[in-house]
């Protein structure tokens, strides 16, 4: 089995605990091992780059360092913004110069190029919707709309990305749409909601979330599902000042892909952290179990009218 | 509206500062404004990207550094990604925002501390301590009822733990922030 | 020997960067040099007179010019040394100008590189020997590649100087892109009205043989005897049979085949004659989507047809011509606008490329003439062009401007307004570029009398919201990101070489760049030549262009065949391999290794020898470098001449 | 050897006329700027070139040859850059057995229409051979008279 160097990200401890769960037990769950990386410290997300980019490499570069020990296949993360710094920081330092400038702030020099992936990378291309989909012929999540939400740097830029199309990227698409949900076409899958401004310039946030939410509203979305844990807080946690700045109340459960998939997979509801969402997620399950309920009693209607039918004709 | 004198303001070491700490080239612009036209926060900005790109080829520095925009980039890559001529703008706007930390300025004064107190947190503890960043940023800026119709929703999750979460390595991790401070001198 | 040697200052091109005069006086010291001087334009009528004055007092048999890339003048100077009674292979040339003055700027290395690029043009020249040129028969027939304006202006006037012309089209009729549109700028005249009578020309023309749905599969030969193969593609329909009735087209029951006269939009039947004015109007069967040739079944066609003309078992077939000379006339393709994931062209269906526009604008197209929207069939609005589509781009690899999209988009915001007088049309720009003749004055009457609003800028992005069609731009001149909700999206989608543009190329030996479009001998003074003798270009294969310059181009191309065909006997150029019988040992590697089979074997004195075939030598000089014997030599790049050329580079 | 002592290797470069020497010229008409080392001898067809022609030189004391034809498929005598290439491959290889660092000679493809591809060619080409720096001299005349040495 391949090994996986596992880099849980900062709120992964904290705001989006449900996020490293569900990830984790959904791993296991598709026989990806993980490994965690010891004593890994914070990738210095967003707040490093904007001071100096050497710094921001250095802080990422620590854990590519630790994780050298690991024998891993790849480096993976489920956060865009820890692996956005890690993937940066990781082509940057192909450039021998900066590399060694950055192995100077370390104690423990990087010495290898380790490859970086998203978790949703892994799951997506090394595991497959094919093979996803045929764990599950019962279509668990048959009947539930979603609109699925990237954020703006699961794919971009593409030269460092190397994942997906920039554009209108599928891989999550497909993974939910194996398990059964019906995928809308989300028109603003990789526009920004706002990202760290939360607490600075939360009218920023609640502007362009609502944007976000109107949109997956007008499609008729149960539900948005998303890959980033600020992009989740964003959306969930803020859905009230969104909603306010849109003008209009929302009531938009906000799942990580991977609750979703462990939901499917029958994952323990204690790893998912269901109830750890602001939204309640009731909304769209039960909307999703109506429309089950509906379509077997669709069926169930054209199997009597064919019975029927036959009952005639003898 | 000011005159400007497009010769005598032009700082062209300005210019090549920028060029160089970026790895850009601002003479590959041509304006056609892809950048303006796909920026989510066009309508938060005092000037729009393709414009601070236009005010960059003109050397206009202290307009640039002074200016708001680069505190609001949340480098989405938008702008880098559609760019026609293959200049990565997210960065360019990055590196504004480096010269003008340098610099003194700051023009949205709690931008700037919310990411100081982002990093204070994590040269502390080695990781961010979600919690202690956000008392702390409350006691600086003084924005005391921002977000307190979050609490509520929040809190009861049991998810922002009231301890920091430390790490052995966390001198560690100091010490880096303490040899990026070096280099800087 | 004596040999003369003159330095050009080309002005202040050579001279600002070389001392002209230094070197004269360094040339000097070269072996049999018995005089140099320096001239401000050697190719001046001042400056070849002295080179003539030069050779008659100085009695010289050689001379050497330093100047520009012989690539531009080596004819030039070949002339004059000729007018002075030289043999005009007795000159060499040194270029000093593309590359010594023009990519360095210190003047010490430069005159030094130019001292010594004299020295070895020297050298080379003591080894010349004169050489004459013989005469051969030529071929008058011309091949015209492509039957779109440019190949059919091209064809029309070959045929009218009356020489037979074969006319190779790739589709099931000539036309091109231009059979396609609707109305032409700036007249806004009826594209059909005026291409349809030319196309019927042709048809007509008894000079005219026309191959449509064929390939050039092969040629060999050179100039003034080409030989081609040419493959016809089977049609499945026996065209001497077929009176393009349409019986079959109405009713064939497959009628989901990709119409490509249509730029798809909506689909068409398997068997199709493309458009009512097609020549030759013969129907064709789509293989991919004919029931009868994927399942087996069906024929209904065959059962149809009054003439019985339908060959389910047809087979492709390859003919054979002879011409003297071809001209390339391929034309353009439309740059793929689905890698502008941003657009969602290709994904959303009504964003539309122009062409498939010009499709719904016209009368004859899948609509008759009335806009509808492809996702509803509504009438639209208001439309959104977009421009610069795979144009000005670098991060699409199409850096170069198409020339003629912001005419056609003009265009077509103009015919909007005609068919639906209520909507709003807006044009998102960068730059307009309407430089031709009444061209500026079109774009300004599409927004002072038509009211179509340009907005200065680029959209970064295109999404559905609704039924319609959320387009985000940027108007830079109002510093601003702007958004239209619009009902139908245009996109100006650029030109990019035909798809099998370098394919062809390598089949006729011409150079092409690196998007594909074929390269002229001379960007200015020679647009229409290759750097294949006998070999034309004509219309947006070379570049993209609009009509005029198209149909100007296959005039030109045009002229310089018929040029080409005034002569009775072409000249053949005498720098060709020839065999020193005493060394070689037949051996036959020679004949092996030319690519023109222009060396045979032949006996002498009862031992086999090779003897070069003078007017087929092409002079590549390839048999030179195989023969172990050193016994073949290719005049005037002989094995001597290089090696003297490199021995005076490594003793200086 | 050099031609400007201390400034220029002597690098010398065998060009096809139809499509590398056009490639130069086109350098030249957009002011490509480059080293000045490099020294152009054109030649028909890079199958014209004898791989001796090269041996010859680099013995003759050039410090390096760039020998640069059309793209494959590209040619205009139909197949000579293919001959060329098969040839200047195996002789590439051969260098070492001479004693020449095979690095001191390359072989490319430059087309008519690429100027610039032309300019970062030549750059690096030259920039490999200062890197090498000049040859070693197999004349043994020169290496007992530094005089004459120094005076090529």
């Amino acid at each position: 089995m391949t090994k996986y160097a596992y880099y849980p990200g900062c709120s992964g401890l904290g705001t989006s605990q449900e996020y490293d769960s569900s990830t984790r037990a959904v791993c296991r769950a598709l026989g990806v091992e993980l490994v965690d990386i010891p004593d890994w410290s914070c990738c210095g997300s967003t707040p490093a780059h904007t001071v100096d980019h050497l710094l921001s490499s250095a802080l990422a570069a620590r854990n590519l360092a630790l994780a050298e020990n690991l024998d891993a296949t790849a480096l993976i993360t489920p956060c865009p913004s820890c692996l956005t710094n890690l993937k940066v920081a990781v082509h940057r330092m192909s450039d021998r110069e900066f590399r060694l400038q950055v192995n100077k702030l370390l104690d423990k020099p990087v010495d290898r190029s380790t490859p970086v992936k998203s978790v949703l990378q892994v799951l997506a291309e090394d595991v497959g919707p094919d093979a996803v989909a045929e764990m599950l012929p019962n279509k668990p999540l048959a009947g539930l709309k979603l609109a699925p939400y990237y954020g703006c740097i699961m794919n971009r830029p593409p030269e460092v990305m190397q994942f997906d199309d920039h554009e209108n990227p599928m891989a999550m698409d497909k993974l939910m749409a194996a398990l059964g949900a019906e995928v809308l076409p989300f028109p603003l899958k990789v526009e920004c909601c706002g990202a760290s401004y939360g607490v600075a310039r939360k009218d920023i946030v609640a502007k362009l979330s609502g944007k976000l939410l109107e949109a997956a509203e007008d499609l008729g979305a149960h539900a948005v599902v998303t890959a980033c844990p600020l992009c989740q807080m964003n959306l969930d946690l803020r859905q009230g000042q969104a909603g306010a700045s849109a003008g209009r109340k929302f009531q938009m459960p906000v799942f990580y892909y991977t609750q979703l998939l462990g939901l499917a997979l029958g994952v323990p509801q204690s790893k998912l952290g269901l109830s750890k969402l602001c939204v309640n997620p009731r909304l769209a399950l039960d909307a999703m179990h109506a429309a089950q309920a509906e379509q077997r009693e669709r069926e169930a209607k054209s199997e009597a009218d064919k019975q029927t039918l036959k009952a005639k004709a003898a | 509206m000011e005159v400007v004198d497009i010769h005598a303001s032009c700082d062209h070491e300005f210019i090549a500062q920028v060029e160089a700490e970026s790895e850009q080239k601002v003479r590959l612009c041509y304006q056609c404004g892809n950048c303006t036209a796909g920026c989510p926060y066009t309508f938060a900005y005092d000037i729009p990207v393709s414009q601070v790109m236009r005010l960059l080829q003109a050397g206009q520095k202290e307009r640039l550094l002074s200016c708001k925009s680069i505190w609001l980039c949340a480098t989405c890559e938008s702008c880098t990604t559609r760019c026609p001529n293959e200049i990565d703008v997210a960065r360019i706007m990055d590196v504004l925002r480096h010269m003008a930390r340098r610099e003194g300025y700051v023009s949205e004064r709690n931008v700037k501390v919310f990411w100081d107190t982002f990093l204070d947190s994590v040269e502390k503890h080695g990781r961010v301590f979600e919690m202690g960043l956000l008392a702390t940023y409350v006691a600086k800026t003084g924005r005391f009822w921002t977000d307190m119709d979050l609490g509520p929703k929040i809190l009861p999750k049991g998810k922002l733990s009231f301890k920091p979460h430390e790490i052995q390595g966390k001198d560690k991790v100091a010490e880096i922030f303490k040899r990026f401070r070096e280099t800087q001198q | 020997m004596k040999i003369g040697v003159f330095i050009c200052h080309c002005g202040s091109n050579i001279g600002g960067t070389v001392d002209a005069a230094k070197v004269a006086e360094a040339a000097r010291a070269f072996p049999d040099v018995v005089f140099t001087s320096d001239t401000m334009y050697a190719c001046s009528e001042p400056g070849q007179d002295g080179i003539i004055q030069a050779i008659k007092d100085h009695q010289l048999d050689g001379v050497v010019v330093s100047s520009c890339t012989p690539r531009m003048h080596e004819p030039t100077f070949r002339r004059t040394v000729e007018r002075a009674g030289l043999n005009r292979f007795m000159f060499e040339m040194a270029n000093i100008r593309e590359h010594v003055s023009w990519i360095g700027k210190d003047k010490e290395a430069n005159t030094n590189k130019a001292v010594e690029l004299t020295g070895i043009a020297v050298e080379k020249l003591r080894q010349d020997q004169p050489l004459f040129a013989k005469q051969f028969d030529i071929n008058k027939r011309v091949m015209i590649i492509g039957g779109g304006v440019a190949g059919i202006q091209a064809a029309l006037d070959c045929a009218d100087g009356d020489r037979e012309v074969v006319l190779v089209e790739r589709e099931s009729t000539i036309g091109g892109k231009m059979a396609k549109l609707d109305k032409t700028f700036p007249t806004v005249d009826c594209s059909s009205c005026i291409l349809g009578p030319k196309m019927v020309d042709v048809a007509q023309h008894p000079k005219i043989q026309l191959y449509a749905m064929s390939e050039v599969e092969e040629i060999g030969g050179y100039v003034g005897n080409f030989e081609v193969k040419i493959k016809r593609k089977a049609p499945y329909v026996n065209w001497e049979l077929c009176t393009g009735c349409g019986l079959c087209m109405e009713k064939c029951p497959s009628k989901k085949s990709k119409d490509r006269f249509n730029e798809q939009v909506g689909t068409t039947t398997a068997i199709n004659i493309p458009f009512p004015q097609a020549i030759p109007k013969k129907a064709v069967i789509d293989p991919e989507f004919c029931i009868k040739l994927t399942k087996g079944k069906c024929g209904i066609c065959a059962k149809v047809c009054p003439t019985k003309a339908i060959v389910f078992d047809q087979q492709e077939e390859i003919v054979s011509e002879s011409v003297g000379a071809i001209v390339a006339a391929t034309g353009y393709d439309l740059f793929d606008i689905s890698k502008y994931g941003e657009y969602g062209g290709g994904r959303l269906p009504d964003v539309i490329t122009g062409m498939q526009y010009e499709r719904l604008l016209s009368a004859s197209g899948p609509t008759g003439g009335h806009v509808k929207r492809p996702s509803d069939g509504k009438e639209p609005k208001t439309i959104v062009f977009v421009q610069c589509v795979g144009s000005r781009d670098k991060s699409v690899d199409r850096p170069y401007c198409s020339g003629f999209c912001c005419m056609y988009t003009a265009k077509q915001a103009i015919l909007t307004k005609d068919h639906i007088p209520d909507s709003t049309s807006y044009v998102f720009y960068m730059d307009i570029r309407a430089p031709g003749k009444m061209y500026d004055e079109f774009t300004r009457r599409a927004m002072e009398e038509y009211g179509t609003q340009y907005v200065r800028g680029r959209v970064s992005m295109i999404y559905p919201k609704g039924d319609k069609l959320l387009v985000r731009g940027a108007d830079t001149l109002m510093g601003t990101q702007v958004e239209v909700e619009a009902d139908l999206v245009v996109l100006a989608a650029g030109a990019e070489a035909a798809v099998g543009a370098p394919h062809l190329a390598e089949k006729l030996r011409i150079s092409y760049d690196k998007y594909g479009f074929f390269m002229e001998s001379h960007p200015k003074l020679r647009p229409v030549e290759t750097n294949t003798a006998g070999v034309y270009l004509a219309g947006a294969c070379q570049g993209p262009k609009d009509i005029p310059a198209s149909v100007a181009q296959g005039s030109a191309a045009a002229a310089k065949v018929l040029a080409l065909f005034a002569k009775d006997k072409l000249e053949n150029d005498p720098m060709i391999s020839s065999v020193d019988i005493k060394r070689c040992v037949g051996c036959g590697k020679c004949v092996q290794v030319c690519p023109f089979g222009a060396i045979k074997e032949v006996d002498f004195r009862g031992e086999p020898k090779a003897e070069v075939i003078e007017t087929v030598c092409q002079g590549c000089g390839l048999c030179t470098a195989t023969c172990p014997q050193g016994a073949i030599q290719l005049s005037h790049f002989t094995d001597n001449q290089i090696l003297a050329e490199v021995n005076a580079l490594c003793q200086l | 050897m050099s031609a400007l002592a201390g400034k220029e290797l002597r690098i010398v470069g065998f060009l096809c006329n139809w499509c590398s020497y056009g490639g130069a010229d086109t350098a030249g008409v957009g002011r490509f700027s480059q080293p000045t080392d490099l020294r152009i001898i054109r030649v028909p067809c890079s199958g014209r070139i004898n791989p001796l022609f090269v041996a010859k030189t680099l013995l003759s004391g050039a410090d390096g040859v760039l020998v640069s034809g059309c793209h494959p498929r590209d040619c205009h005598y139909a197949e000579g850059n293919f001959y060329a290439r098969r040839r200047l491959e195996v002789f590439k290889r051969l260098l070492p057995t001479m004693g020449i660092d095979p690095d001191r000679f390359e072989y490319t493809w430059v087309s008519a229409s690429e100027g610039q591809r032309w300019q970062k060619v030549v750059t690096s080409f030259t920039e490999q051979i200062h890197k090498l720096g000049p040859a070693p001299r197999f004349g043994l005349a020169h290496e007992q008279n530094p005089a004459t040495a120094a005076a090529c």
